[in-house]
């Protein structure tokens, strides 16, 4: 099955078991891959998301398509950089991929044209500070600082 | 002098023995689900709590109205229904009169309901009336084969003219059963609750009701139970010599009705009209038709 | 004047007394806690005999369970179902994210104490506490309305600004 | 001071042109003018209270004096008639003051109420259908000046008029011929002795004619678009008064000039009545239904009306078909309850409309804030028409009914029983859609109708609930009248029925008294409790979800859906359809017809050489034989 | 003072005054246009002193001067001639009136003189004896008649001016070969003569004769299989001649039918005939004018179909249906005019013929359409107007033919009625129809001559039983063919 991924995608590809494979492509092919890929029994997308990498000051796209015929799944990365992060939406290839997109845009503030909802508030509504997901923001900072705790010293006896 | 008295009881032992079989009822529903469930006098407790409330909230008049006109029309509706060796109103309105004065209630309450303006309670109210359309044509043939067979309508004389053990349900038992498959959808019973579904339309109508209009409803509810069942007695079970007896006969109504209650799930609304136009209409128009020829 | 306060209190008491039988609690689980109610409604536990029953609006219950977590999106609707409830109306907090924010203790968008938004009248403890525990919550609860303790309605009114400042604060709506 | 029936008659005529000629001074001139000449008729006709006259002749045609009369019958359904031209006119005033047709609405108004005084007061059968077609006329003419769909409202309306009318003048001149005069009381003397197939023939003419204009099942396709279409106070006269006239001379024709004995005699008794009577029973069951089902799925407010006025028209014909007393008494009581609550219906939907502007039932809602006084009015009517103890509609219903016990006819009794609980359903659909639930935003701003437009909504409602709680007062008329008609009337009591055979005794004030005692209990109840607080429309039980103000959540568009789907299977073989085929049917065969004109010059010049050819011939052939 | 209550003065005047226009056009063209306003008042003063004599039951004769009894050219008014006369020259005034505001085209003078031969002719034809002279009448009236409808030169109205030519001649060929064949037999041309030889003719031997006159009249009178120029020719006219045509040519024609069955040949045989074709005139001509979109054509089918209906009446035979036959052509002739002289204002102020261009003129001019609705209810038989009672005394009738064909006629023309009705109150509809299109202001003067109809229509529907009684008496003069035969031919010897 690597053969023909192969014949059709040009981009590093790593076999790490019979059952995954790892993709990473370059980002403007991104979507031209995952387009080949659903042609290649890899209908289902099963999850769409970004990693943060600091040190790179890049985000990585991270798209897991599963091929039901042949039992295999597909991990497609591609890195984007960090500053006003923009991506094609991938709805017309993968229509489940919508609410994903929604998600990167709150979570990680990466614009996704094409998506209608991309930046509006979803799961934090009226959320001012950096997207939570980022490494960047310290959640025990902000959770402090937000949110009263209970001053109860424990008692064990 | 008596009947007087007795008229203006009516109401009140109409709501307690209401609140009785409630009790009773949900008792049997907890046996049944082999835990102890709530005391007998549940009902009430309820009630008392629902009046009590500090405060309640009002969707403007029709709604405050509502609740108040559906206990008042419960309240003329038991006064319509005989008692053992009481005539109580019956001389000046007879079966055809008492179908329409039943309709009062659900009117008052579809009105308060509506005014609420939720979603929920207009589907609900759309579901009760449809559903009533539903129930009706199967209890008004069996109306129409008793009125033929006794060549009265007079409530009083239906009581009075099964005297001793010939009751309508050995007598004429197609039209007993389908009058019961009628009060059984009259009374909202689970495979025809679909008006107050709790999971599709948040108990329909009374969505928006707290407070002391709910407890309002709850005593309207408690008075309809008393009239359904003790209009099921009167036309089929050959009424009763005296009280006790018409609320035994009430209580056995109450149980085989919780039987079938806690037994199914829900009908949707279209379905439950297509049975009723269906089995229990079949049936009802079999028991006209014996008796027409019969009686003829 | 005595008299009328004294009927009065007589009056609230033995309603008090009567009203701890029928308890209303709404059918409306936030979090994982709502997954314990089912047990302790039906046959194995039933607490439908100390005359608990789930109902559906908010109009018509009188107790509102918050089981579990409660993050910003869920306690702008918990403030809202908590206003259209009638008073007296009580408010239970199921587990230890209602009581310092639990496991979420770290999270940017769980709060940690409910009583800050909310009056609570009775938490229960646990993590996810078993029906046995719950029935115990509903026991306690009945006690302080018995003994006219349970009035988190009242505070709710009384330092009305308090609560709002508090929600105000975290909701920004 | 005596008004000769012919003055009663000219009254509103000669007033419509006065104010006509008025309007040109000014709006308020013609319009108290005209005020004046509509309250005329009630002080013109008082004193014919008890008087039956015959033989007023007015016109001579063919050497057969026309005469105009007045009977016990023609009494009640004339004063009630007034009334309702009188609060009509009101409402006209208000719905056409904008528009600049209204002097010539005003004119028309007036021939029409002058009309029907014809058609009531006439004692013979060219006078009655002279006066029938000047209505069908003025009907034509009023409809064209309603909504936007009005105008091929009027052309369904006037060709069915037009197939009324010449059947009825088939039967007349029929009649005519072999009778040898017009007068009522000749015709039945004639009829008494004809032959069963004329008698047949020209019954059902007569019946056609009078069916068209009452709406009947078969016969009703015009009705619900004409009603819906027309203008507000027009759809008023139109279901209170125009289809009363239909059923007024389906009275007469039945009763007195047949006769019950005559079709008796010449055809076999089923269930206690001559067989053609049991048909029409049968067929107004069946209006009954099916205009109460169709009714509950419609969307327009007007179109409800519409239907559920041709249902109710199923149960005044139902009543009059049993040919008893109790029957009888049931069907006029109903013709004169009908046109009281349905004149409410159209006249605070008319005020609605007014309002709003709009009549589709999903735009409207919430309303009740805003027009409390038409939603009390509008409860009253939808309580009277669903036949509800307290108000008028359900004394009348009741009678039908004891009267279809009488003649045991258990399924006739299920229809109309089942038909009442239908029309509980769409009156509370309109009330619902209208008044009740959630006030869309552009209708913030609106505002009661004004006072004087109220008169016509509350009178009409004092009017029921008065005849509702003491039927004993219409009772006095309809007794009157069926004495007329050669029945023996039953007997009534100022608040209801006493105990006699055939009739279970009825007495409404008890039972409104009840009402008033219980719900007094349940006030008391209510306002000694803690109070309540009043809550915006939007603080609603949503799931915990907040509402806002742009969210339209209120459930009016499709309100029975469900019931639809059920009614679904008996929608094939609707009537429409079966009408729109035989008209395209029609159109075909004339299209091909109208081919024999055929433009070319070759046919005409060879049909006239041939037309030669032929004669000359037979000239020749002639010549040499002879 | 010379004896104005001479017949002959009605067709010596116009012809006088036609010549006087030819000579004087070139030099005064403006006055010419009032030359038919003229000849016909000049012919009402005449009518009105003949009409005191034929009132009191006198048939008045004229005889032209010179030749003796048998080759005198005759004219005898008996009752019917002075109704069918009176009513030519009433509508002839009228319209003439209309043409000179109509025709706006400024050499109009070969129009108006067309217009005065029209009127000579049907004059003529209305109160001729001479069986010869119905003929020269014919033809004048057909010449003129083409003339006038082929005066717009627009493409369609010379086309179907060209076929009225074709069809006119055929007619007046068939005309003359039936009157050659009776002046064979009888030898003589007077009507009342012939009349009197024929009595002793069976009816086989003058059958060919008849019916080639009939059917030479019946092109003219619109009866069935032979009026397929008509719904051509009096749309493409211009509506005042149309009216004319309409109105006066088809009645005198029907006219002209009736005279030649009942006097001369007293041919009742041919009756049951002359009923089917009747009846099949009412049926098409009804059912064509449903489906016409434009208006001037649906009213020329609907005169077809008018027809149909009195000479369906008249063909009945009996006294009563005459009378009602001849009540419902007078009906038709003046209603007919109306809805002709209005629609012609209708199409000047909005140009095209297409009913559906009509909405909302009524909104505009109102009282065009009032007169046009008039006109129409009393057309179709709707009560309050005279047309309702004429339709009534038609049913009578009806139901007196014996048999089978006496109900399928009653049934028929109730049927055409229900037609009638609903294809005129569509354009009710339209007529008063809301619409933003504006329409010029009707020009008041052209609204004269209708309304003086109009008014003409509502007096008679005022005294309608009175109408009929006259009728009445004019059957019954017709039926006693003597009177006319012995008050001719008394004349003469």
């Amino acid at each position: 099955m690597v053969e023909e991924i192969k014949k059709v995608i040009k981009g590093e590809i790593l076999e790490k078991s019979p059952q995954r494979i790892i993709i990473k492509v370059k980002n403007d092919s991104f979507s031209s891959t995952l387009n080949a890929l659903k042609g290649l029994s890899f209908k289902r997308l099963t999850l769409f998301t970004a990693v943060d990498f600091v040190k790179d000051n890049q985000f990585e796209l991270v798209a897991l398509v599963y091929s039901n015929e042949n039992k295999i799944l597909a991990i497609v990365k591609t890195r984007i950089p960090k500053e006003n992060p923009e991506i094609e939406t991938i709805t017309n290839i993968y229509p489940n991929a919508f609410k994903y997109e929604v998600e990167l845009g709150e979570m990680f503030g990466i614009k996704v044209i094409g998506n209608p909802d991309s930046m509006k508030p979803f799961l934090l509504e009226g959320w001012e500070d950096l997207p939570p997901l980022r490494k960047d923001f310290d959640s025990i900072k902000y959770a402090t600082e937000h949110y009263e705790a209970r001053n109860v010293e424990v008692k064990y006896d | 002098m008596v009947e007087k008295l007795v008229l203006i009881l009516t109401p009140i032992f109409a709501f307690f023995v209401g609140i009785f079989l409630e009790g009773f009822k949900r008792k049997m529903v907890a046996r049944i689900h082999r835990r102890y469930g709530p005391p007998l006098h549940q009902p009430l407790l309820d009630i008392i709590k629902l009046l009590s409330k500090k405060e309640n909230i009002s969707h403007g008049v029709m709604f405050d109205l509502g609740p108040v006109i559906f206990v008042g029309a419960s309240i003329l509706t038991v006064l319509f229904l005989p008692l053992p060796h009481f005539k109580q109103l019956t001389p000046y309105g007879d079966l055809i009169a008492f179908l329409y004065i039943m309709v009062i209630g659900s009117l008052g309450m579809a009105l308060g309901a509506g005014e609420s303006g939720n979603p929920n309670a207009s589907i609900g109210i759309a579901r009760a009336l449809t559903l009533m359309l539903g129930y009706e044509l199967p209890l008004i043939i069996a109306g129409n084969t008793l009125v033929v067979r006794y060549g009265t309508t007079d409530l009083y004389k239906f009581m009075t003219l099964q005297s001793g053990f010939n009751w309508n349900l050995f007598l004429l038992p197609l039209t007993a059963i389908a009058g019961f498959i009628a009060t059984y959808g009259a009374m909202g019973e689970h495979p025809f609750d679909t008006v107050v579904a709790p999971q599709e339309v948040a108990t329909g109508p009374m969505v928006e009701y707290g407070g002391k209009h709910l407890g309002l409803l709850m005593i309207g509810h408690a008075i309809q139970v008393y009239i359904e069942t003790a209009f099921f007695t009167i036309l089929f079970l050959g009424g009763a010599s005296n009280i006790f007896t018409f609320i035994l006969k009430q209580l056995g109504v109450i149980i085989v009705m919780t039987l079938f209650d806690t037994v199914f799930p829900r009908f949707r609304i279209e379905n439950a009209v297509r049975y009723f136009w269906r089995w229990p209409t079949l049936i009802a128009l079999l028991g006209l038709l014996i008796v027409y020829i019969g009686g003829k | 004047m005595e008299l009328q306060e004294t009927l009065e209190e007589g009056y609230v008491e033995i309603l008090d007394h009567l009203r701890k039988r029928s308890l209303w609690m709404l059918h409306y689980c936030t979090a994982c806690g709502a997954v314990e109610l089912p047990p302790t409604i039906t046959s194995r536990f039933d607490a439908e005999r100390f005359g608990i029953a789930p109902f559906v609006t908010s109009r018509q219950s009188d107790i509102l369970l918050v089981t579990g977590y409660i993050n910003i999106k869920t306690l702008k609707r918990l403030v809202t179902v908590y206003e259209q409830m009638l008073p007296p109306k009580y408010v239970i907090g199921f587990g230890s994210c209602t009581i310092n924010g639990g496991i979420y203790w770290d999270s940017y968008a769980v709060v940690k104490r409910l009583d800050l938004y909310l009056p609570v009248d009775v938490y229960i403890a646990g993590c996810m506490p078993t029906p046995m525990a719950v029935l115990e919550g509903f026991r306690t609860l009945m006690k302080l309305i018995d003994e006219g303790k349970a009035n988190g309605w009242r505070k709710y009114i009384e330092n009305y600004d308090y609560y709002k400042a508090n929600q105000r604060k975290v909701l920004k709506w | 001071m005596n008004f000769s029936l012919l003055m009663i008659l000219l009254t509103p005529i000669f007033g419509g042109l006065l104010a006509y000629a008025g309007s040109a001074l000014h709006k308020a001139v013609r319009n108290i003018f005209f005020l004046i000449f509509l309250i005329l008729p009630f002080f013109e006709l008082y004193q014919y209270a008890n008087k039956t006259i015959d033989n007023f002749y007015y016109l001579t045609v063919l050497g057969q004096s026309l005469s105009l009369g007045i009977n016990a019958l023609s009494f009640m359904l004339s004063l009630l008639f007034s009334l309702i031209f009188l609060l009509a006119y009101i409402f006209l005033l208000f719905e056409f003051d904008k528009s600049e047709d209204s002097d010539l609405a005003i004119l028309e108004f007036s021939f029409l109420e002058g009309a029907v005084f014809g058609v009531l007061f006439a004692r013979d059968i060219l006078s009655f259908f002279i006066f029938f077609e000047i209505i069908a006329l003025i009907i034509f003419f009023l409809i064209g000046k309603g909504y936007e769909e009005s105008h091929n409202a009027q052309l369904k309306y006037i060709t069915w008029a037009l197939i009324g009318a010449n059947s009825m003048l088939a039967a007349v001149v029929f009649l005519f011929f072999k009778a040898g005069s017009f007068g009522y009381a000749e015709i039945s003397g004639y009829l008494s002795t004809a032959p069963t197939p004329i008698v047949l023939i020209t019954f059902v003419l007569f019946v056609i004619g009078f069916l068209i204009e009452a709406s009947i099942m078969p016969l009703h396709v015009w009705a619900p678009i004409t009603y819906a279409e027309a203008p507000d106070s027009v759809s008023v006269l139109l279901s209170s008064v125009v289809k009363k006239v239909g059923l007024y001379l389906f009275t007469i024709f039945v009763f007195s000039i047949f006769g019950l004995n005559l079709f008796s005699k010449i055809m076999p008794r089923v269930f206690e009545a001559p067989l053609i009577m049991y048909v029409l029973q049968w067929i107004g069951a069946l209006t009954i239904i099916i205009g109460t089902f169709v009714a509950i799925v419609q969307e327009d407010a007007k179109k409800i009306l519409a239907w559920s006025s041709i249902a109710q028209s199923g149960y005044i014909l139902l009543g009059l078909s049993l040919g008893t007393p109790l029957g009888v008494a049931g069907g006029l009581l109903h013709i004169v309850n009908h046109s009281i609550f349905k004149g409410i219906l159209f006249f605070v939907v008319g005020g609605v409309i007014y309002r709003t502007g709009t009549k589709n039932l999903s735009e409207l809602g919430g309303l009740i804030k805003k027009m409390p006084i038409s939603f009390i009015s509008m409860l009253l009517a939808i309580i009277a028409t669903a036949g509800i103890p307290p108000l008028n509609g359900f004394v009348s219903k009741y009678l039908i009914y004891e009267a279809l016990i009488q003649n045991k006819e258990p399924l006739l009794l299920t229809i109309a029983l089942l038909g009442g609980t239908g029309s509980f359903m769409y009156v509370y659909r309109l009330i619902h859609s209208i008044f009740l639930g959630q006030l869309p935003k552009k209708y913030e701003g609106v505002k009661e109708v004004p006072i004087l437009m109220q008169v016509p909504m509350l009178v009409l409602s004092l009017l029921a609930l008065l005849f509702g709680v003491l039927p004993g007062i219409p009772m006095y008329f309809v007794s009157k009248a069926e004495a007329f008609l050669g029945f023996d009337p039953i007997k009534y009591t100022l608040t209801g029925f006493p105990e006699q055979p055939g009739l279970h005794a009825l007495n409404v004030p008890i039972i409104s008294a009840a009402l008033m005692g219980g719900f007094v209990v349940a006030a008391l109840i209510f306002y000694l409790l803690p109070k309540t607080r009043s809550v915006h429309q939007l603080d609603n039980y949503y799931a915990g979800e907040i509402l806002t103000e742009d969210v339209k959540y209120n459930y009016s568009f499709g309100f029975y859906s469900f019931f639809d789907d059920i009614i679904k299977p008996f929608n094939e073989w609707s009537i429409d359809r079966i009408y729109e085929n035989f008209v395209g049917f029609v159109k075909t065969v004339g299209d091909y017809i109208r081919r024999i004109y055929t433009g070319n010059l070759e046919t005409y010049v060879s049909l006239g050489i041939i037309i030669l050819t032929i004669f000359s011939l037979i000239y020749i052939i002639g010549g040499v034989l002879w | 003072m010379v004896n104005l209550a001479n017949p002959t003065l009605l067709v010596v005047i116009p012809l006088f005054f036609a010549f006087l226009s030819i000579i004087i056009s070139p030099f005064l063209k403006k006055l010419i246009k009032f030359v038919p306003l003229i000849v016909s008042a000049l012919n009402l003063v005449v009518i009105y002193f003949i009409g005191v004599k034929v009132l009191y039951g006198s048939i008045v004769l004229g005889t032209t001067a010179g030749l003796n009894p048998p080759y005198v050219i005759i004219l005898a008014v008996d009752k019917l001639n002075f109704i069918i006369v009176l009513m030519v020259n009433v509508l002839g005034f009228l319209i003439s009136f209309y043409n000179i505001f109509y025709m706006k085209e400024e050499p109009t003078d070969k129009f108006h003189i067309l217009f005065t031969l029209l009127i000579m002719a049907s004059s003529w034809i209305s109160i001729t004896g001479d069986l010869f002279n119905v003929f020269v009448a014919f033809e004048v009236l057909s010449l003129s008649s083409f003339g006038l409808v082929g005066y717009m030169r627009s493409k369609d109205s010379i086309e179907a001016g060209f076929k009225y030519v074709v069809q006119g001649i055929l007619a007046g060929s068939l005309l003359l070969i039936g009157v050659v064949l009776i002046y064979a037999q009888t030898g003589t041309l007077n009507m009342a003569h012939i009349a009197t030889k024929l009595d002793y003719v069976g009816s086989l031997e003058k059958l060919v004769p008849y019916v080639l006159i009939f059917f030479g009249l019946a092109v003219e009178g619109a009866l069935f299989p032979l009026n397929s120029w008509l719904p051509d020719a009096h749309p493409a006219a211009p509506s005042g001649i149309s009216a004319m045509l309409s109105g006066i040519v088809t009645t005198t024609a029907i006219y002209a039918i009736i005279r030649v069955t009942v006097t001369v040949f007293n041919y009742s045989a041919f009756i049951p005939y002359l009923f089917i074709i009747a009846l099949l005139t009412l049926f098409f001509g009804e059912i064509a004018a449903f489906f016409q979109k434009d208006l001037k054509r649906m009213l020329a089918y609907s005169t077809i179909g008018q027809t149909g209906l009195f000479v369906l009446a008249f063909s009945v035979g009996t006294q009563a249906s005459i009378s009602a036959s001849v009540a419902q052509m007078v009906n038709h002739s003046f209603s007919k005019a109306v809805l002709f002289l209005v629609a012609g204002i209708m199409i000047e102020a909005q140009g095209s013929r297409n009913i559906d261009d009509l909405k909302g003129f009524g909104r505009v001019n109102i009282l065009t359409s009032i007169l046009f609705v008039f006109a129409a209810l009393s057309l179709i038989g709707v009560p309050p107007f005279f047309g309702f009672f004429t339709k009534l005394a038609i049913l009578q009738t009806l139901l007196d033919f014996p048999g089978f064909l006496g109900y399928l006629s009653f049934a028929l023309v109730l049927f055409a009625a229900i037609i009638e009705g609903v294809y005129f109150y569509r354009v009710f509809k339209i007529l008063f129809e809301k619409s933003d299109k504006n329409f010029q202001a009707e020009n008041p003067w052209l609204v004269i001559s209708p309304f003086i109809l109009v008014l003409i229509l509502v007096i008679l529907s005022s005294r309608p039983m009175s109408v009929l009684n006259f009728t009445n008496d004019i059957a019954n003069q017709l039926i006693q063919r003597t009177i006319y035969l012995t008050s001719v031919l008394g004349g003469l010897k």
